[in-house]
This record gives structure tokens, C-alpha cells and sequence, in this order.
């Protein structure tokens, strides 16, 4: 099995309590990884500890042999992870395309020096960028907001620019922190083709989501965890049929 | 686009339309820190020239001509007195500038005065305005300098050998520290101490328990605003028994209000105005001051040093306006390099050449305070 | 080119101004100050509203450029040229050293922490007398030649200031439109969102900030020459406050707003002289109003409620909806 | 040296307990609303001010300092009704300039109603110094340490032992929540600026005697109140508290014992230095924030 995204026992404390607790998994190339657990599992956290929001207390993990323990966010970002989070961390002040244009950082190279100078190589980078972001805006239905203030968009596009944001870093692994959340159901329904999409660009994708539904039809494994532990791993179907899913869920009374 | 450049230019042309004034009068133009933190100085200035100008006016004006009086705030910051001077210079083209009350604004404005060649009386305290002498910048208040030295005098006859200093850290009391250093050796004091206090600094005993430390045989605060007032308080409040000089920066009733009980047998030296009412008739200046302090307080109660400042600087002016017979700006220059025996409220003028101030250390008197009012000493 | 429209028109403004009234004090005076005022603003615009990072000691970097152009022209004689370049090294390095611990706090703790560093450096001005001239501040600093030619009068400081200013606004406009300019806003935006997308906000924090800091810089090596003197009640806590509101009054995020705030605050005290008592009052109700009911800023608010009356035409065209 | 010592932190402790009294009230404030209120220096200002004025028209010490306190909290619940609800969605920065833009404003209404004067309040009991040692001790320095004393256990019993106090913590907690379970959240905010004004206007009429006061006597006050804060670690009361206190007797030793005219750098570069290595304060809870 190739090397991809793999956590060795990581666990993460606040104060004493453990959002994380002794967690390990791997995930395959190219396949849509899911996961879930009641609220207050730890998955937020999780995706927090891959991406170098916050570090973890203890354990190991890599990304393409790579570790990703003591990376900035930024830095993580250029080894070809991307997210979008559960509240859209849009850049409210800025257009559609430009949010995009954002995503597009680590693609360009011209600095403060020729910026501030709009040297040539700078204007043609730019040009570059632009073609790049409005392709991510076109495969995520948004190329007509382009020049919209992003604040005026409603939920369901904010939603899906986060993903075309995300998409513009290029990522070989796009982190979805619930995607479907706050969207009706036929956003959803599309939200779940975007996904399958994605990934049939060679993009593997990892998915926190509440939405069974999506999740069930879109997963290529799920991972399942309670109070930020680990309680199951599988295919949709032995996830599914699994007891002690059951329990945890019912236990829990789902949201 | 096209519409709101048209009315932009008619909107500034209207702005720059204003500005035509009789051409007979005499334009005097005055800066003044009337806010801000120097505002004690500038408001009974400004008021001083108002009232004067007005009663110039109601008196027929000077050479036949009325004074009409142009001033701005500057709220003591030297950059707004740039340009307030400028303004004066090339906008409202006045004939003589009367004005600044602090020392940075004075500094700030010489070289464009220098520049302009247009007469300019200051009413700020530094020695620096006038040494060395600047062809267009004369000023009225006594300097620091000599208040240094008058202090030092007096200290000499009481036999002060060890003084420790405590000064302000605004302009005034940098300055007057400066002076105070200068001029020690020469009349063998040693200063034990070199403190100073913040302009909102609450409390100043770390500073003096310091001082006391150091042995002195008197203490020498130079210093204005609020500070010197807590500066007496707290080293009565330390128990220090040590005679305590001030400058003439706390030259107001406020002072001793302020300081209370602690501000008995304080002495400093201050101009003759203080103590208007207890000059003998025979003095030469009592006329002039009692003249100023009624007509003064007739209108806005307490009279202050630094008006008669103003009034100092405003009559320089006119009398040498008078003499010259025009106001040819060259001609009233050297009228008021050539004054002699001026009687002013801060004491007699006589300018020359070398010296655009024209006071000499007998226009301080030595005063101490007693019984809540200033006594003279000698 | 779309992006330099507003840069023409300002430059036109600029350039007509003194043809139309050539010897008038508002512009070739006031002027003056407006655009030293302005370019602080500009650069301070982009740190505050652009990447969202407020700065309570601005004047600061500003006193640090005159000093330095003081210091060195009138004690060690140096050509103003070299003593101005020197000066923008010394603001980059204490910028630089300042930033790196001072933005990694956020909103009130930077605040305070800016507000701190602008009092350090003015007691760094006012206390060592024998260098700095204390609080009577620094006189003679010389004049500024550009080959040859002497900056000795208001026309000519007209046009060397409004000059720089210019060449700030294009640098700043350029910067805005480029990569790190949408880097900066996003930081401002959402700087979690910021980090993801690759952008590095410590190190991006930091170089707004020296960059911000050497346009104050800048402006304050052109002041200290276009006064001859300088003192530090210039480069006050209060110046320091002026410059933010400046940037608010003006709409912060925008292009132009800052130059109008800079304007405006820079006129008010002219115009005012009449009510010289309510000047601190109504310094203050400007913040709080603009702050309560125009957060976006005058220029912004105005141009907003303006725009409506000039292109009513062409809404018809644009599908409304989008 | 030591009498040096001894009194500078007599003088320290004096003057830290106004920087207690203020950074108390910035604390209050931030913790109800996520404000820091910069005009907190003005309550000190208008509360020993007024006192000055209602003394002068004849009114007894006693009922002028009362009335004066009633003032400083009428003027901060103005300011939280006209100036900080009206903006209650606004940023961190816009609540900076908005709560700056109020401080200035005040100042200027000031100037207008009293002038540029200093003025001095009465000693609260005599001016007959205590010596200790060659050190001494003012009665007024000990009102001002005592009723700090005394207006902090009060506050600190308020937190811990009402049922308004636990409400006004949970404001700070979590608003939402609180509203939902009933804590009137405005009221609670209104009720913040008024005790914080009240502590604001204590401290002006405790310190006026020994510093007298003036229009624009607010502003390093508050500064410094807010240093305090900072110190204590923003949102914890008593951190505040013990920040002013040390803040003082850092400022005061730093005069007698360093440089008098580099005393105000010295308390700004401690303050710096606290925000670099140790930003949530010496009280502050340590650990990360979760996003």
C-alpha cells in the first residue's frame, strides 16, 4: 500500500481532558475517507491536528512519509492538504474570484518587491492565477459570481466556494469539514456529486460529515470515533452493521 | 465627473474668496497655545491682546491706522504652527507676528520668519530664541537663564552650597535644568541631584526620598503646570525641611492654591506684575502694572505673568510701529532692536543689536511665599 | 488600465490644484501637510485596513524617519539623501525587531502593545537632550536638494511632497492588486482560511508592517526637512491616534479613503480655528460617529450613497440579480 | 538607599491602587462585553472633577463625593447605551477607535464645563504625615490603599457570592448561553460600565488630593489602568488588581531607583515584554485557545 495519510497514536489533551485520545489510522490514495462519531467525538479536532492548527500531544503523523508534527498550517498547505471548515472561514471582505485567487498562493512566487512594482513578471503571474482560480470556479458551478462580494453569497455557495478555495492549492488531499451542514436537501445531493467529482481528479478526500446519507454514498472507508477515540473502521457496510456503532449512536441520541 | 470638477472648482474658489481685508489696516498676527497642554500660557495671552487691541482701537488705533489682530490655536504643537505662521506670512499678509507661546513653537517657526523677513515678538520662555540673536525673532519673557542665575544669587546669600534639582520633562523644565547645570560652578554651587517627573506624573516622593539622600542643603524645582505643586507637597509630606526654590514657571496664585500650606516660605523669582500692589510708588513700573493688572482683572479675573508677556510684546510693537511711522516691515525690525527704557509689565526694555530680549536680572524680583501670598524678599 | 482609474483622477486633482490657485495657502500650505499626512495614512491603511492589524504607535516610525533625517544632517552633517535612506534602514530594523514578537497578538493586545512602542520612542526623544534637543526639539535641518535644485519653497514642497505621495499610492494601489495584496486581505478576512490556503500570516504580518512602517518613515524624513525643526510633541501618542482616524474617517480597505481622512482631519483644525475649544470635542464625535453609523468610512458611506445618482443608467444594463 | 526603597513603595502601592481601581474596571468591562474601554480613564477624571465643582458651589464633602460617584456612573452608562450598544456588532478595532473617539470626547466636553485648570480635592482627613522610618505615609495614601482594599473585597464578594455577579460572569462566558438562560444580557452590560464607572470615579476622587486633576487627567490613567489589566491578564478582575498595584511599585522603584525621566518607558517596556513572553498576563489561565 502506498504511503499516504497515516496517524500513529496521536492524542491531543485541553487542559487535561483529551479531545484525542491514543488515535490511529491510514487512508489510501485516491479514495473518499470518512469520518464520523457523536458530537464531541473529536473529528473537528482531528482535522485541526492534520492541518498544523493545533499540535498534538503525543504521536506521529505523516503524509506521504512526510510528518506533519511541528508544520504550520502553512506549511502543510504546500505539501498538499487543503481544507474547508465546518463555519466557511470565507474571506468576507473580498470577491468571489478573488477568495479563489487566494487559494492560488502557493502557485505564484512574485513577493512584496514586485508587487508593490507591478513588474511584468508579476502582471503575468497574476494572469496566470486568474486563468487557474476561474477553472476551479467553473468545476464548482461559481464562475458566474466571479466578480461578487462574497458576503452577499448565500450559505449553500459559500459552501462550495470554500471548496473551489481549496481546490486552487492543487491539493493531493482535500480535508471537508461537514459540508452538507446548513444545506437542504437537493444542496446536498449536489454537494455529494461535487465530492465524487473531486475525486475522479485524482484528489483523495477526507470527510467529516453528519449527514449519513452522504456519507453512506460517497465513502470509500469510515472511520468512527467516540469521545476521541477510536470505536470502529471499515467499509459503509460493516460500519453500518457494526453493534458498537449502533450503540454509541443510540446511546448518544444523534443530533 | 465633468459636473463635479465644476463644482469642485467653485466650491474652492468660494473657500479662497474670503480673504480680502481692509487694506488699511494694521494686520498683527499672533499663534497662540489657547488649548492643549500649554493653554495657561496662551489664554491669558490671547485675552491680554484682545483687550489692548481693542483699546488701541476705541483710542483712535496706532499712526492713524486701526490693529486688527489675526490669530490661530496651535494647541502648543509646533506643526500647526508652521503652518499657522505661513499663514499669517502669505495668506492673511500681516505686518508684524506677535505670538507662540511655548519654546517648540518659537523654534518651530524662526526659520520661516528668518526666511519671510517679517518682525516677530515671541512670548516663550527659552534663552535659545534669542542667543544667538536672530535678525527677526525677538521676545518679551525673562529666560531662564536669568531666573537660574537669580535663584543662584539668592542662594549665595543664604549660604546654599548643595543644591538638588528636580525638574519637569516638558520643554520648560528641560530647558531651565539645562541653564541650571550651565551655570552652578559659577557661582560655586554643586548640584547633588538630577531628577525629573513626567507632565502627568501623580506623585513625585520616589524622586525627592532620593534627593533627600543626596544631602542638599536646598532643593530647586524647575517646572510648570500641576507638577511643581505636587513637587512642594511631597517633600513637605516627606518631612524634608529644606528651603525650596521654584522657578518662575509656577509664577501664579494657582500654585499656591494648589500646594497649599506646603508652599510656605518657597521662593522664586518672578516678574514685578505679581506683586503689583506691593511695589513701592517710586518704582518706575508700577504705573504700567497697576494699569495692566486692573484692566486685566476687571475683565477675567487673576492676573498672570504670562499676559504681561503678551502686553510686553503687543506694546514693543506698537510703540515701534510708532516710531518707524509706517509698517514697513525693515523699519519696524530695527525700531524695535533701538528700544530703549520701554516700560513693560515684565520690567524695562532695552534692546540692542546683541540683545533682542532687553531685560536684565532686575526685572526678576526674589519672592517668597507667606501667609498663603508672595512677599518680596528683597 | 481600470485599476489606475482613480490614481488619474487624483493625480489630475493633485497637478490642477496649484495651477488653479497658485499662490493660495490652502494648497500650496496646507497641501503640503495634507500629503505628508496622507502618505502615512496610505501605508498605515495597508496595515490596518487592509490585513486588519491595528497599530496605536504609527507616529512613531514617522518620528523615527525625522529624527534620523534630523540627527544626521544637523549633528554629523550628512547629505539629506543618505541620512533619509539610513533613516528607512533604521525603521526597517527597528520595525522588523518590533514585529516579529508585537504581531503575533491580536486585536487589544496589539493595541496596546503598538501603543506602548509609540510612548517608548517618544520618551527616546525627549529624554537624551544632548542628542535630541529634548522637548525644544531639533532647529536648521537643511533643505532638501534634488540635483541641484533647492525644495526651499512651498510650491516646490507642493510637488515633492504630493509627489510622494503619488508614487505611494501607486506602490500601494500595485500592492494591493498583487498576490501578497490578496494574501494581506485574507488575513484579514479569516487568518485560519488564510494559513490554509499556504499564506504564512506571521511572516506576511511582519513585512506589512515594515512596509507600513517605511512609508511613515518616508513621510517623516520629508517632514523634518520641509519643517527645519522638529520636537517630539510631533510625533506624539495623539498624532499617533489622528493617523487611525484618519484611516477610519476615510473607510478603512480603501483605496482612496485614507487620502480623504488625511484631508480632512489635516483642514478641520484650519477651518475651525473659530471653535478652537470643540476641536478635541469633535475630533472625538467623529470617531464615534463614523465608528456607530458609517462603519465602512465617510468616503466609503458618501461614495455609496452617491454612486446611486450617476449610474442609475447602467444598473439597467447589468443584470441586478448577477 | 533602603528609606529610598521604603518610600517608593509607599508611593508605589498609593498610586497603584488607582491603576488597580481603573484596570479593575477595564477588566469588569471586557469580561461582560469583550470591550476594552479606553475611556475608563475619563470616569476617574469626571468623578474627581465634578466633586471639585459641587465643593466649590457649597455642597458637604460627603454628599459632593457621593454625588460626584453618581455622575462618573451616569456618564458610563451613557456611553454603554449611546456609544457601545448601538455598535455591538462592531470588530475589535472598531470598538478600539469607538471607546478612544469617546475618551477624547469626553475630554473636550470637559474642557468646555471646567476649563484648563488644575484643581485639588481636599484631603480626605489631614495632611499630618505618619513617618516610618524617614519614610512616610500620607492619611490620604492610606485612604486610597484602604477603600481600594475595601472596594475590591466587595467586588470580589460580588462575583462569587451573588447571583447578579455569577450572571455577569457567565455574560463573559458565553452570551448566548446566558441569554438563553434568561440573564438579561444588556441590562448585565449597562450594569458593567456602571460599576466600572464607579470604580473609575473612586479612584479619581481618592487620588485628586494627592495629584490633583484636570480636564485631561484621564488619559494616563487609563493607560495605565489598562496596563494593569494587561499585567493581570485581560478578563481576570483581581489579575487586574495586583497588575495596577505592581505596576506602581514597578513605575515608583524605577524612579527611585533607576531614572525618573525614563520611568514611564520603563513601565511600557515591562508591559512590553509581558505581552511578548507571557501574553495571557501573570493570572491569566494559560493554554491554547480552541478554534
Amino acid at each position: 500500500m502506498d504511503l499516504f495519510l497515516e496517524a500513529e497514536n496521536i492524542t491531543k489533551t485541553f487542559g487535561g481532558v483529551a479531545a484525542i485520545f491514543n488515535l490511529s489510522f491510514a487512508t489510501r490514495k485516491g479514495s473518499v475517507y470518512s469520518v464520523i462519531g457523536p458530537n464531541g467525538a473529536g473529528k473537528t479536532t482531528l482535522f485541526n491536528l492534520l492541518t498544523g492548527i493545533y499540535q498534538p500531544t503525543s504521536g506521529n503523523m505523516r503524509f506521504e512519509g512526510k510528518s506533519l508534527v511541528g508544520q504550520p498550517p502553512h506549511k502543510i498547505s504546500k505539501l498538499g492538504i487543503s481544507r474547508t471548515f465546518q463555519t466557511p472561514q470565507i474571506f468576507l471582505n473580498m470577491t468571489v474570484l478573488e477568495n479563489t485567487l487566494v487559494g492560488c498562493h502557493n502557485h505564484g512566487s512574485s513577493g512584496f518587491f514586485s508587487g508593490a512594482l507591478s513588474l511584468p513578471s508579476s502582471r503575468k503571474e497574476a494572469a496566470r492565477l486568474e486563468e487557474q482560480a476561474m477553472e476551479n470556479l467553473v468545476f464548482c458551478g461559481l464562475d458566474h459570481l466571479a466578480n461578487r462580494e462574497s458576503d452577499a453569497l448565500p450559505y449553500g455557495e459559500l459552501k462550495r466556494l470554500e471548496v473551489a478555495r481549496a481546490l486552487s492549492t492543487k491539493p493531493k488531499l482535500l480535508l471537508m469539514d461537514e459540508p452538507a451542514a446548513g444545506l437542504n436537501d437537493s444542496e446536498t445531493g449536489e454537494m455529494g456529486e461535487l465530492i465524487r467529482r473531486i475525486q475522479k481528479l485524482g484528489i483523495s478526500v477526507m470527510l467529516v460529515e453528519h449527514n449519513m446519507a452522504l456519507v453512506m454514498a460517497v465513502s470509500d472507508g469510515l472511520l468512527v470515533l467516540n469521545y476521541g477515540e477510536y470505536l470502529a473502521e471499515g467499509t459503509p457496510e460493516q460500519i453500518q452493521n457494526n453493534p458498537k456503532v449502533i450503540e454509541a449512536y443510540l446511546g448518544m441520541g444523534d443530533d | 465627473m465633468k459636473r463635479s470638477v465644476k463644482a469642485l472648482v467653485a466650491g474652492f474658489a468660494l473657500l479662497f474668496s474670503i480673504n480680502a481685508a481692509q487694506a488699511s489696516d494694521i494686520k498683527i498676527g499672533t499663534f497662540l497655545a489657547v488649548t492643549g497642554p500649554a493653554s495657561f500660557l496662551g489664554d491669558p495671552e490671547l485675552k491680554t491682546l484682545q483687550m489692548y487691541v481693542k483699546k488701541i482701537n476705541d483710542e483712535g488705533g496706532v499712526i492713524g491706522r486701526k490693529i486688527k489682530l489675526i490669530h490661530y490655536d496651535t494647541g502648543a504643537n509646533p506643526k500647526k504652527a508652521v503652518n499657522f505662521a505661513k499663514r499669517l506670512i502669505k495668506k492673511d499678509r500681516v505686518d508684524i507676528i506677535v505670538g507662540a507661546s511655548t519654546s517648540g513653537t518659537t523654534m518651530a517657526v524662526i526659520p520661516i520668519v528668518q526666511k519671510a523677513k517679517i518682525p516677530f515678538i515671541s512670548m516663550a520662555g527659552s534663552v535659545k530664541i534669542v542667543e544667538p540673536v536672530k535678525k527677526w525673532v525677538f521676545k518679551t519673557p525673562h529666560t531662564d537663564k536669568m531666573a537660574a542665575r537669580k535663584i543662584f544669587i539668592d542662594m549665595n546669600k543664604r549660604d546654599i552650597k548643595k543644591v538638588g534639582l528636580i525638574s519637569g520633562s516638558g520643554g520648560f523644565g528641560k530647558s531651565g535644568r539645562g541653564q541650571v547645570l550651565a551655570l552652578a560652578s559659577e557661582y560655586g554651587i554643586t548640584i547633588t541631584a538630577d531628577e525629573s517627573y513626567g507632565k502627568k506624573d501623580t506623585d513625585m516622593t520616589a524622586q525627592l526620598s532620593k534627593i533627600r539622600a543626596t544631602n542638599p542643603d536646598a532643593i530647586l524645582n524647575f517646572g510648570f503646570g500641576s507638577g511643581p505643586a505636587i513637587v512642594t507637597k511631597n517633600i513637605r509630606q516627606l518631612g524634608i525641611k529644606l528651603p525650596i526654590y521654584q522657578s518662575h514657571g509656577v509664577a501664579s496664585k494657582k500654585y499656591i492654591n494648589l500646594a497649599g500650606s506646603a508652599a510656605e516660605g518657597v521662593r522664586l523669582p518672578a516678574a514685578s506684575l505679581l506683586v503689583a500692589s506691593m511695589l513701592p510708588s517710586s518704582h518706575p513700573q508700577t504705573e504700567v502694572i497697576q494699569a495692566y493688572k486692573n484692566n486685566f482683572e476687571a475683565k477675567h479675573g487673576p492676573v498672570s505673568t504670562f499676559g504681561g508677556h503678551a502686553y510686553d510684546a503687543l506694546y514693543l510693537a506698537v510703540e515701534a510701529i510708532k516710531r518707524a511711522g509706517s509698517t514697513n516691515k525693515a523699519r519696524v525690525r530695527n525700531e524695535i532692536e533701538n528700544t530703549k527704557n520701554f516700560l513693560g509689565a515684565g520690567g524695562i526694555f532695552n534692546m540692542s543689536s546683541s540683545d533682542h530680549l532687553g531685560l536684565g536680572l532686575n526685572a526678576f524680583k526674589m519672592l517668597e511665599i507667606k501667609n498663603g501670598d508672595w512677599s518680596i524678599v528683597e | 488600465m481600470k485599476r489606475y482609474r482613480g490614481f488619474f483622477a487624483l493625480a489630475s486633482i493633485i497637478t490642477l490644484a496649484p495651477i488653479l490657485f497658485p499662490v493660495n495657502y490652502f494648497v500650496t500650505v496646507v497641501g503640503v501637510s495634507i500629503a505628508i499626512n496622507a502618505l502615512i495614512a496610505v501605508g498605515l491603511n495597508l496595515l490596518m485596513g487592509y490585513t486588519g492589524q491595528i497599530s496605536l504607535g504609527h507616529a512613531a516610525f514617522f518620528g523615527i524617519g525625522a529624527y534620523a533625517s534630523g540627527l544626521l544632517t544637523t549633528l554629523l552633517s550628512w547629505n539629506p539623501w543618505l541620512a533619509l535612506l539610513v533613516g528607512l534602514l533604521a525603521t526597517w530594523l527597528v520595525a522588523e525587531l518590533i514585529a516579529r514578537p508585537i504581531l503575533r497578538l491580536k486585536g487589544h493586545y496589539l493595541a496596546m502593545a503598538t501603543l506602548g512602542f509609540g510612548i517608548i520612542i517618544n520618551i527616546l526623544m525627549v529624554q537624551p537632550t544632548h542628542i535630541t534637543g529634548g522637548p525644544d526639539g531639533l532647529s536648521d535641518i537643511p533643505v532638501l536638494n534634488i540635483l541641484g535644485w533647492d525644495i526651499d519653497s512651498d510650491i516646490r514642497w507642493y510637488i515633492v511632497a504630493n509627489g510622494a505621495l503619488l508614487l505611494g499610492v501607486w506602490v500601494a494601489l500595485n500592492l494591493i492588486n498583487s498576490r501578497i495584496g490578496l494574501a494581506l486581505r485574507a488575513v484579514h478576512g479569516s487568518e485560519v482560511g488564510a494559513q490554509m490556503m499556504g499564506v504564512d500570516i506571521e511572516k506576511i504580518k511582519i513585512k506589512i508592517f515594515v512596509v507600513s512602517a517605511l512609508f511613515a518613515a518616508f513621510a517623516g524624513s520629508l517632514f523634518a526637512h520641509q519643517q527645519g525643526f522638529i520636537s517630539p510633541d510631533s510625533f506624539s501618542f495623539h498624532f499617533s491616534i489622528e493617523l487611525v482616524v484618519m484611516v477610519v474617517l476615510g473607510g478603512m480597505a480603501s483605496k482612496y479613503g485614507p487620502i480623504f481622512g488625511a484631508a480632512v482631519l489635516t483642514m478641520l483644525p484650519e477651518t475651525l480655528v473659530v471653535f478652537e475649544d470643540y476641536e478635541v470635542l469633535i475630533l472625538g464625535a467623529i470617531m464615534m460617529g463614523i465608528m456607530i453609523f458609517l462603519p465602512q468610512g465617510l468616503w466609503v458611506g458618501l461614495s455609496q450613497k452617491i454612486k446611486p445618482l450617476f449610474i442609475k443608467k447602467t444598473i439597467s444594463v447589468e443584470p441586478a440579480g448577477g | 538607599m533602603s528609606d529610598v526603597l521604603l518610600q517608593s513603595l509607599i508611593t508605589g502601592v498609593t498610586i497603584g491602587s488607582a491603576y488597580a481601581l481603573v484596570g479593575l474596571g477595564f477588566a469588569i468591562i471586557f469580561n461582560v462585553s469583550d470591550v476594552v474601554n479606553f475611556a475608563q480613564g475619563e470616569f476617574v477624571m469626571v468623578g474627581a472633577m465634578s466633586a471639585v465643582s459641587l465643593l466649590a458651589v457649597g455642597v458637604p464633602f460627603a454628599v459632593a463625593l457621593f454625588l460626584a460617584l453618581v455622575i462618573a456612573v451616569c456618564i458610563g452608562l451613557i456611553l454603554e447605551k449611546f456609544a457601545i450598544e448601538p455598535a455591538k456588532s462592531a470588530t475589535v478595532v472598531s470598538t478600539i477607535i469607538i471607546t478612544i473617539g469617546a475618551s477624547i470626547f469626553l475630554r473636550g466636553l470637559a474642557l468646555l464645563i471646567w476649563g484648563k485648570d488644575f484643581h485639588s480635592l481636599p484631603a480626605f482627613s489631614g495632611e499630618t504625615p505618619i513617618h516610618i522610618g524617614s519614610a512616610t505615609l500620607t492619611p490620604q495614601s492610606m485612604w486610597v490603599m484602604g477603600v481600594t482594599a475595601v472596594l475590591v473585597f466587595l467586588v470580589h464578594q460580588f462575583f462569587n457570592r451573588t447571583i447578579t455577579g455569577k450572571a455577569l460572569l457567565a455574560c463573559s462566558a458565553n452570551p448566548i448561553a446566558a441569554s438563553l438562560i434568561g440573564i438579561p444580557v444588556k441590562r448585565m452590560m449597562l450594569f458593567a460600565y456602571g460599576l466600572s464607572a464607579l470604580l473609575g470615579g473612586a479612584a479619581g476622587l481618592l487620588i485628586a488630593p494627592i495629584a490633583f486633576t484636570s480636564y485631561d487627567a484621564g488619559m494616563m490613567l487609563g493607560l495605565k489602568g489598562f496596563a494593569a489589566a494587561i499585567l493581570g491578564g485581560l478578563g481576570n478582575p483581581m489579575g487586574a488588581v495586583a497588575g495596577g498595584v505592581v505596576l506602581g511599585v514597578l513605575e515608583s522603584l524605577g524612579a527611585g531607583l533607576i531614572s525618573s525621566g525614563y520611568k514611564d518607558a520603563i513601565a511600557f517596556i515591562i508591559l512590553l515584554l509581558v505581552l511578548f513572553f507571557k501574553p495571557q498576563g501573570f493570572f491569566g489561565k494559560a493554554g491554547e485557545e480552541r478554534v
